[in-house]
């Protein structure tokens, strides 16, 4: 599988960098959504995948019967999962406000602070 | 030794505070300080007119050999005894010409400030303690010029010094620092001066001419001698006090200084021979142009310092006898002019030579101590200018090479040199009285009594040669040479090839002089000197500079996300993927293809949903297909046995939902914002970013890790982690304090929405 | 009493969720519950009108799961065959229930139900709009949708 | 127009607003052994309160919480963060659990821990966190 | 076990945490403010120390009693023990300075929590030893930051954000990656069993591509060329407090990122990797300081200088010797508290006179010569003027330079220096040597009469202390100096710091 | 026998779901598809928790699989108004062969007012009655 | 046995995934959008359970049940989202 998802999380960064690229706001943010989900699937990924052993112990044994997948990423990719919730959702509010304020959804038009 | 250096910077302190509570007289009670230490000084010159060379050592910040070590002998007790005689005058000078400014205790700081620094360039033995008071000179001397700072100009020309000499300060400083390497780690002068092999230095010629960069602006050489001139928008005690007697030669002390060290190779020669003639004529040239008091005196110190220069790279004997004599003279005659031009400029509310006349009968005293110094500048017997003059002859005449070139710049400068002398002894108190804007009369006790003693002095010297040859001369003449030399001055000297050339340079200094008036109208319409002149030069440079930097900002900087993010992904692919390509050596194996059908579907759709989000013109559109990769990748963690990550990936894409849409009716639809080929290119950078990734993903799959940490963490979770949700165990207890952060991520996320909704909408009510 | 057995039904989802099916087991899921529905509650005030009669509960339940299967397979057929025969309507029907829950389970139920899909309550809940695949026969269509109405203002009363 | 005033969703909203609430409490206690935990509970919770203040409005939602989003986020910090720190007055490192095994009826021998104070908090956090958002961003709009 | 190396992260999450439930007093908040800070401030002297005096030089703990490298273990070592010490410092002063300068409005809507979270994340990064955990606490102080940013909702904040948002995003995102291939390549996150695991691996030059990735993403964070776009997009926006805090800290942590990983983990290649760090040094030197010279708004100028020092700790990374990494820390050191000085400066001049405009205020020499006196310290700091602190940063570098004879870097570190004075300068002789211009005289005066003595007072307390600390730096250089090549040394050796984690430190 | 029950049951849900999903591409209008994916999907799922409930044969697991089916029952018809209706509101062509409409005549829409069409035969309105 | 049925449940639900997801794709309404995303969260739901027999795990059922119990919320929201004057359709 894991070669498959190479390609699958190959085409989720290209997706997402192109989208990012339109600049609108809306498809920026859409955009860093992708790209964080992206992000976690690489880690899931890279560290080994699995079928039907999640890590769990059964009441009474003391390991997962029959092997585990790594719970490691997993956790990670939990932290990452919850952080970049919360760093997307301040994004998200961010382009509204932004919006509001500016009046505008092209990116390119928000100069202001650079020239 | 330590404290006396470090006076300057205690009184700096002081003064302020001084000055407020003397009230007039500070500035008499303030030059106690300098005058102390000219007598602390003199008080060395016995021992070193024996040809001492008295060390001493300080520790500041030893581990990186930056040290408060001093080097007394001959050089520097000279410098220092200049610095602070004439500081003496200067302070009680500044006194009297700043009388009732309310600036003055900030004056007498930094004033004070420099005296220190430039006490402690000359006496410094630790090249980096040097180098830090040769900074600190620069930038006093840059407040210093700017003192009259509500003048745009200026403020234009104290950042012209200070950018030039500041500019020619790093260079020293990497040349400083070669120096030491290439001395075998040695920091302190004394050291390098001892040291072998500086000349097998596989970078000497880099060495030297960062040095020489360093030293010539310093001391305004050609081309960097337009900053000068330019420096006397300076309070005149200043001008005085810097560029006659001390700031500008602290890059001829440095080049006397390393004379030993360098003066043997062939480039410093040529360099400070022919840089030294060029600015010693340019210094006469210029001079004889101008009709400013101060101009005047600071053209002629141009050419004093190109002679200075070309005298060091000479570097015979006789030539350094000279450039040591000559330091001696020029110092007394010009701290006197510059006096003098003060008091003139003072009195008068003028700086123009052509508009002051007759001032003899009101200014009596000033015309005579003028008619001596000036005297001694023109290089007329009995003064010490003479002396200095007839050796700088004699040391041209005996040059190893370029004889000719030198000689004919020396004579053509010494005329000029007494034309400008000639005029400002004479112009100003000669012929009928001119109107000034002030009515004049003999300037105050204070601004008299310097100029005076110092005129006094020339002559005294000029007479008595034997006196400062034994105390000074030939002790620096030997730290220059690198070994001891007998010096005796004499006014007479024969009569021989110098003696003719300085008659010569006389009566034809005299006739320019006489046709002076025509001379300068012929002058002023050389414009293209100030077309092509190096201040032409430094201005573009500047002004290359800003346009270099409005160009480089509008092509970085230039407010585009798109150009951002195209850099930031190129840079991300060309470096990784370089890397990738270049340093792993076989092609990345795509490994085991092993997948189910479903799995593959799902995977696809997961990919199919990025891509028709990031190609749909419907914004709803793009934020419900992301509702389908969100489940699609939640799937995808169940089918790989990751339960947590499945539920946490739905509940997270539910909110977002919830988020976006709250946010989202606000906001206008996709509009299409690029051209086709934009987008086209926007694909290959996207592509490319994702390509990279592919491979990045398929090389790390081709390593196999046999004992991964979290074998372990498996193993303790039941027994000491007392969990069966391992994944859990590791959020809450092996890796809590991940979990901490993120919960603070996720808090701080919304401390900031609430802040981001609600800020504005209460600036609104108010 | 509603909020009692409220209680008691929320004790029961603890139990089942938790798999424990002892005493203790259910007096937990009981204070839980107890616990969330003093939380609802200060705001939400009473709960209105919802099932008292446990067996009614159960037999009204089959025969949802009933209407529902039926409901497929009028969809299926709707489906897989060319959809020409359809004659899709809205109608509004004017409705004797008058409790929130009464309408709402009645609304939901004929969304479940064949052919039929509510689409909103009027303002003054007194009339129930209805998408029907077939409105060929509207009259036996709405004789059918009262005889829903009377049996959930049945299981309610 | 401060609800979306159907009828049926607030019914279900009444009907459904326990269970899930519920449900969200299930999933943070059982976190330890079996998928959950503080944070997926939180955002159970979470949605929640979000389907009421959907069928409803801010204000009543406010209400419904007992206590306002920001403090409750910041008790929540406040308390994960101070689970960590018991253990040093055993002379551990920070956040080295301690367990005190407590017979609880209805779930059985449950232990009390330092981890589960911890998943509270992290329960705490992620309601008042998600729910300062969508409570700010539902009453800028009204 | 040495819990004082968790306290500089236990601390600001207490009293931030604590600041948000006290959400509704801005009094308690400020009280929280100081004193926390205060706490942080003090408890990074006590772990300095303590790690100094260590025989090791490196104090660790390993949180949850997990041993390494199996939990998450926080390190000490004198690089993270310096940074953090100067993160406390800058928070300290930050905190004083807010008490005069912020406004109710920002007080109410969470200042003070997000500046202890913000000084958590920054604490935790430098401080952490675990490669994941460090991106965690880039998140945090990445979104405290955010928050910061954008509070007062003015429209150019809003614009500046989207450009932080996004760019920080895209590096954090790149910094995610790059964890989950290393943990993929490794199975490891602890940084000490990574020096070792690295090692093993048949593939070296798949490190080298990862060290890539690493340096990109930290480099982001760093705003190095060609990637620091988000600076000066963005740092002008917000109130001037946050500016400084953002000024002496953020950046920080990437760079000190850079020197964690590019001297513990990636020193494999150092003829590639580096190299590259040397031009990345060049170049964001002598963009950003032509950035800086483009402009006459006090709070662009120096934003672009921040990129253009963070050339110079590039700089002293890529040489890679002794003295250089000594240099590069010590240059990251100096530059905390000048260029943070600067800010809180310019604030003052805002207060003063109502404008960040260089064209719009004057006259500041005349009548504070005070304030031109701290502004000259640490500017010419800034500038590199000895004996101030930037001087003996640029010595140790052009001199590391010197001696591994890297002429085009010595050559453009020079070059640099000068315009890093001319933009200095240009600021000294805009406002405080030219007189207040007559069109905006008025606003002037106006802005004038609403400061009081008082708030101005306690806006000198933390400029003074910064200024005479600018000074110190340089005139009583040598007790830093020997911490810093202690440090330096410790970066040479990767070995004291995989041992002191890996050896069970008890 | 469980397991041949498991699987009738389990590929019955399944097909119900693909036919679920075939109305929704199949289907002319909004209104018409959610007929087939609001019945047919909730069905099909339901009753695939179901052949799993059976498979496990545990308690814990059956209530778990009846906790989806009820979930999945009370929140389908829901989520069924809600989109209908919304979509309906927001204007959402019907088919074109549809008979009649006798809402859209009723909406107020700028009030947000649904009118009855009963209002005056009855004299005691009940606008508010549920709104504590 | 039940691998095969496993095996081919996950086939037509995966099926009738892919036929969703082409009406999410082609909408035209947001409605229309949000009906098929409602259909694919209840597949979803499906092609857990068939997971969690297929591997014989049972824990896997809890996700399908947050999904159950959660799902509804997005049409809710899109619904909330129409009705407050959000555009529906294709802009
Ligand atoms: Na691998
Ligand atoms: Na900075």
């Amino acid at each position: 599988m894991e070669p498959l998802m190479a390609f699958v999380v190959g085409g989720m960064f290209a997706a997402s960098i192109y989208m990012m690229l339109r600049r609108s706001l809306v498809k920026l943010v859409i955009g860093l959504i992708l790209l964080s989900n992206a992000a976690n699937l690489l880690i899931f990924t890279v560290s080994g995948m699995h079928r039907g052993l999640p890590p769990l112990i059964a009441e009474g044994a003391l390991l997962p019967e029959g092997g585990w997948a790594d719970p490691l990423p997993q956790a990670l990719i939990l932290t990452a999962i919850v952080i970049g919730f919360g760093v997307l959702a301040f994004a998200v509010v961010l382009i509204h406000r932004a919006y509001e304020v500016v009046k505008e959804d092209d990116l390119d038009k928000m100069r202001s602070t650079d020239t | 030794m330590l404290l006396a250096v470090l006076s300057g910077f205690i009184v700096c302190l002081l003064a302020p505070w001084l000055t407020r509570s003397l009230g007039d007289r500070a500035n008499w009670v303030l030059a106690l300080a300098p005058a102390a230490l000219f007598v602390y000084f003199l008080g060395w010159v016995p021992e070193i007119a024996q040809g001492e060379a008295i060390t001493v050592h300080y520790p500041w910040i030893p581990g990186l050999e930056i040290n408060m070590s001093f080097l007394v002998d001959g050089l520097s007790l000279l410098f220092a005894l200049l610095i602070s005689g004439i500081g003496t005058f200067i302070i009680i000078y500044a006194g009297g010409y700043l009388h009732g400014d309310h600036r003055l205790p900030r004056f007498y700081a930094i004033m004070f400030a420099f005296m220190g620094s430039m006490l402690g360039l000359v006496l410094s033995d630790n090249i980096i303690t040097m180098f830090v008071f040769w900074e600190l000179t620069s930038i006093t001397s840059y407040l210093l010029i700017g003192f009259h700072h509500e003048d745009r100009n200026v403020r234009w020309l104290a950042l012209q010094g200070l950018i030039v000499t500041v500019g020619g300060g790093l260079a020293l400083m990497a040349g400083l620092l070669m120096l030491a390497v290439a001395a075998g780690g040695e920091f302190t002068l004394s050291g390098i001066l001892a040291a072998d092999g500086i000349h097998e230095y596989p970078f000497f010629i880099g060495m030297l001419l960062a040095i020489l960069f360093g030293t010539f602006t310093k001391s305004a050489q050609v081309p960097f001698h337009f900053w000068l001139p330019n420096a006397m928008a300076a309070p005149t005690p200043v001008s005085a006090f810097l560029h006659s007697a001390t700031m500008v030669k602290a890059g001829v002390y440095l080049m006397a200084r390393l004379n030993p060290a360098l003066g043997e190779s062939e480039l410093w020669f040529y360099m400070l021979g022919i840089f030294g003639a060029l600015t010693m004529l340019t210094g006469s040239i210029m001079a004889l142009r101008s009709t400013g008091v101060k101009a005047i005196l600071a053209y002629t110190t141009i050419m004093a310092l190109g002679t200075l220069t070309m005298l060091i790279g000479i570097g015979t004997e006789g030539a350094i006898i000279a450039a040591m004599t000559f330091l001696l003279a020029h110092a007394l005659y010009k701290a006197a002019l510059f006096m003098l031009a003060g008091a003139l400029d003072h009195e008068t509310g003028t700086k123009d030579v052509t508009k002051m006349g007759g001032l003899r009968k009101l200014m009596p005293i000033t015309f005579i101590a003028a008619c001596v110094a000036a005297l001694s500048l023109a290089g007329l017997p009995p003064l010490f200018g003479f002396i200095a003059k007839e050796l700088m002859f004699e040391a041209v005449l005996e040059a190893e090479a370029l004889t000719t070139f030198l000689a004919i710049l020396a004579v053509l400068s010494a005329i000029m040199i007494v034309t400008m002398a000639a005029v400002f002894a004479l112009r100003p108190f000669l012929g009928e009285r001119k109107e000034t804007p002030k009515t004049p009369h003999e300037a105050p006790l204070s601004m008299l009594i310097g100029p005076v003693i110092l005129a006094t002095l020339s002559l005294i010297f000029g007479l008595a040669g034997f006196i400062p040859a034994a105390a000074l001369v030939q002790s620096a003449v030997g730290a220059v040479y690198g070994e001891p030399i007998a010096v005796e001055l004499y006014l007479w000297h024969g009569f021989n090839l110098p003696l003719m050339m300085s008659i010569a340079a006389v009566v034809l200094g005299l006739v320019l002089f006489w046709k002076w008036d025509a001379v300068l109208a012929l002058f002023k319409r050389l414009t293209f000197i100030d077309r092509f002149g190096a201040e032409r030069g430094y201005e573009r440079f500047m002004d290359a500079i800003v346009a270099v930097a409005e160009w480089q900002t509008r092509l970085l900087q230039n407010g585009s996300m798109s150009n951002y993010l195209i850099t930031i992904v190129l840079t991300i692919v060309g470096l990784t993927g370089w890397t990738l390509l270049v340093h792993t050596d076989t092609p990345i194996p795509l490994g085991v293809l092993d997948f189910n059908v479903y799995e593959a579907v799902i995977a696809a759709l997961v990919v199919a949903g990025a891509l028709f989000a990031s190609v749909t013109s419907s914004r709803l559109g793009a934020v419900a297909t992301l509702g389908i990769v969100g489940f699609g990748i939640a799937l995808i963690y169940v089918l790989f046995s990751a339960p947590d990550l499945g539920t946490t990936q739905i509940m997270v894409e539910t909110l977002t939902v919830i988020l976006l849409v709250l946010v989202l009716f606000r906001l206008p639809g996709f509009i299409n914002y690029s051209a086709p080929a934009t987008r086209i290119r926007d694909a290959v950078v996207a592509l490319s970013l994702g390509g990279l990734m592919t491979l990045l993903i398929l090389a790390v799959n081709d390593v196999t890790v046999t004992d991964p940490i979290s074998d372990t963490l498996v193993e303790w979770s039941e027994p000491e982690g007392h969990g069966r949700n391992i994944v859990n165990v590791i959020l809450v207890d092996f890796r809590a304090l991940d979990t901490l952060g993120e919960i603070f991520v996720i808090g701080l996320a919304a401390i900031g929405v609430y802040a981001m909704i609600r800020f504005r909408a209460e600036d609104k009510a108010k | 009493m509603r909020l009692f057995i409220w209680n008691i039904l929320l004790g029961f989802v603890w139990v089942t969720l938790t798999g424990n099916f002892t005493g203790s087991g259910f007096l937990a899921g009981f204070i839980f519950g107890y616990v969330v529905l003093v939380f609802v509650c200060r705001v939400s005030g009473s709960m209105t009108g919802y099932t008292r009669k446990i067996p009614q509960v159960i037999g009204f339940t089959l025969f949802y799961i009933w209407e529902l299967i039926l409901s497929n397979m009028r969809v299926a057929y709707e489906v897989l065959t060319p959809s020409h025969g359809m004659r899709p309507g809205v109608i509004g029907l004017p409705l004797d229930a008058r409790s929130d829950a009464a309408i709402t389970i009645l609304a939901n139920l004929i969304s479940m139900t064949p052919g039929t899909l509510s689409i909103d309550v009027s303002s003054d809940n007194r009339m129930l709009f209805i998408h029907a695949m077939h409105i060929d026969d509207e009259d036996a269509l709405r004789a059918d949708l009262k005889d829903l109405e009377r049996r959930v203002i049945e299981l309610l009363s | 127009m401060n609800a979306m005033d159907s009828l049926i969703l607030r019914t279900a909203t009444r009907f459904l607003l326990p269970l899930l609430l519920i449900f969200s409490l299930f999933v943070l206690l059982r976190g330890h052994d079996e998928p959950g935990g503080g944070f997926i509970a939180g955002l159970v919770a979470a949605v929640a309160f979000s389907l009421y203040l959907f069928a409803f409005d801010a204000s009543g939602t406010r209400r419904l919480m007992w206590m306002d989003p920001r403090p409750m986020l910041g008790w929540g910090l406040f308390i994960a963060t101070l689970s960590g720190l018991p253990a040093l007055f055993q002379g551990k490192a920070f956040f080295t659990a301690l367990w005190w095994p407590v017979h609880v009826p209805g779930i059985g021998s449950v232990t009390l821990s330092t981890p589960l104070v911890f998943d509270i908090g992290v329960y705490m956090v992620v309601i008042g966190s998600v729910m300062a958002i969508v409570l700010a961003l539902a009453e800028a709009e009204e | 076990m040495n819990p004082e190396v968790a306290l500089p992260v236990v601390i600001p999450f207490l009293f931030g945490s604590l600041s948000i439930v006290l959400y509704k007093s801005n009094a308690a908040q400020r009280w929280l403010g100081v004193i926390g800070t205060g706490a942080l401030l003090i408890a990074s002297i006590v772990l300095l120390h303590n790690t100094y005096t260590h025989p090791d030089g490196v104090l660790t703990i390993a949180l949850g009693d997990w041993e390494a490298p199996f939990g998450i273990v926080l390190v000490s070592d004198l690089l993270g023990a310096v940074m953090v010490l100067m993160a406390a410092l800058m928070g300290f002063a930050v905190a004083i300075y807010s008490l005069a300068t912020m406004g109710s409005e920002h007080e109410k809507f969470g200042y003070y929590p997000l500046l202890h979270l913000l000084l958590s994340g920054v604490c935790g990064a430098f401080l952490t030893g675990d490669i994941f955990n460090l991106y965690v606490w880039v998140e945090v102080l990445l979104v405290a930051s955010f928050a910061l940013l954008i509070l007062g909702g003015e429209r150019a904040q809003m614009e500046g954000a989207i450009k932080y948002v996004t760019l920080n995003l895209l590096s954090s995102i790149m910094l995610l990656t790059a964890v989950g291939l290393t943990y993929g390549m490794t199975g490891t996150l602890n940084m000490a069993d990574l020096v070792g695991r690295f090692a093993e691996l048949e593939n070296q030059g798949l490190v080298t591509v990862v060290a890539m990735l690493y340096m990109v993403a930290f480099s982001i964070k760093a705003a190095a060329f060609p990637l620091f776009f988000w600076l000066p997009a963005s740092y002008h926006t917000p109130p001037v407090a946050i500016s400084a805090l953002f000024a002496g800290l953020l950046t920080k942590v990437g760079v000190y990122a850079l020197f964690r990983f590019f001297s513990l983990l990636f020193t494999q290649d150092t003829g590639y990797t580096h190299e590259i760090l040397l031009w990345i040094g060049g170049f964001t030197m002598v963009t950003g300081v032509l950035g800086a010279a483009r402009y006459y708004e006090i709070r662009r100028i120096l934003s672009f200088h921040i990129v253009s020092q963070i050339g110079y700790m590039f700089m002293g990374l890529a040489l890679f010797t002794p003295l250089a990494l000594a240099g590069g820390i010590y240059f990251i050191v100096h530059n905390i508290v000048a260029k943070s000085n600067l800010f809180l400066i310019g604030g003052v001049i805002y207060f003063l006179r109502g404008s960040h405009e260089l064209k719009e205020v004057g006259g500041l020499w005349r009548e504070r010569p005070w304030l031109g006196i701290m502004f000259l310290a640490s500017a010419l700091s800034l500038a590199g003027i000895p004996p101030l602190s930037g001087f003996i940063g640029k010595y140790m570098l052009i001199r590391a330079g010197v001696e591994a004879e890297s002429w085009g870097i010595v050559a453009v570190a020079l070059g640099v220096g000068m315009l890093t004075l001319y933009s200095m300068v240009k600021i000294w002789a805009e406002a405080f040597w030219k007189e207040q211009p007559e069109a905006h005289a008025e606003r002037a005066a106006q802005f004038e009469r609403t400061v009081s003595e008082r708030s101005l007072a306690i806006m000198y307390l933390p400029i003074a202390l910064l200024a005479i600390l600018a000074v110190l730096l340089g005139v009583g250089m040598q007790p830093v100096y020997e911490v810093l090549m202690a440090a330096a040394e410790q970066m040479r050796d990767p070995q004291i710091y995989v041992d002191a984690v890996l050896g069970g430190d008890e | 026998m469980s397991e041949t029950l498991t699987a009738i049951i389990m590929l019955a849900g399944a097909l119900l779901v693909l036919i679920g999903a075939l109305g929704a591409v199949r289907m002319p209008d909004l209104l018409l598809r959610m007929h087939a994916t609001t019945k047919a999907g909730a069905l099909g799922t339901g009753m695939i928790a179901i052949a799993a409930a059976i498979y496990f044969v545990d308690t814990a697991v059956t209530v778990r699989a009846l906790a989806i089916v009820a979930f999945v029952i009370l929140t389908a018809p829901v989520a069924a108004h809600m989109i209908g209706r919304a979509g309906y509101f927001t204007g959402a062509p019907l088919w074109d062969r549809t008979l009649k409409d006798e809402l859209r005549q009723r909406l107020d829409r700028h009030g947000h007012y649904l009118h009855s069409g009963l209002e005056d035969t009855d004299d005691t309105p009940r606008g508010d009655r549920d709104s504590q | 046995m039940i691998e095969w049925v496993t095996l081919a449940t996950m086939l037509i639900l995966v099926l009738a995934l892919v036929l969703t997801a082409v009406r999410l794709v082609l909408g035209p309404s947001l409605a229309d959008r949000v009906v098929a995303l409602e259909l694919i969260a209840l597949i979803a739901v499906g092609i857990i359970i068939v997971y969690a027999v297929q591997v014989d795990r049972a824990a896997f059922l809890d996700v399908a049940l947050v999904l159950a119990l959660t799902a509804f919320m997005a049409a809710v929201g899109f619904a909330r989202f129409l009705e407050r004057g959000g555009s529906g359709d294709n802009e």
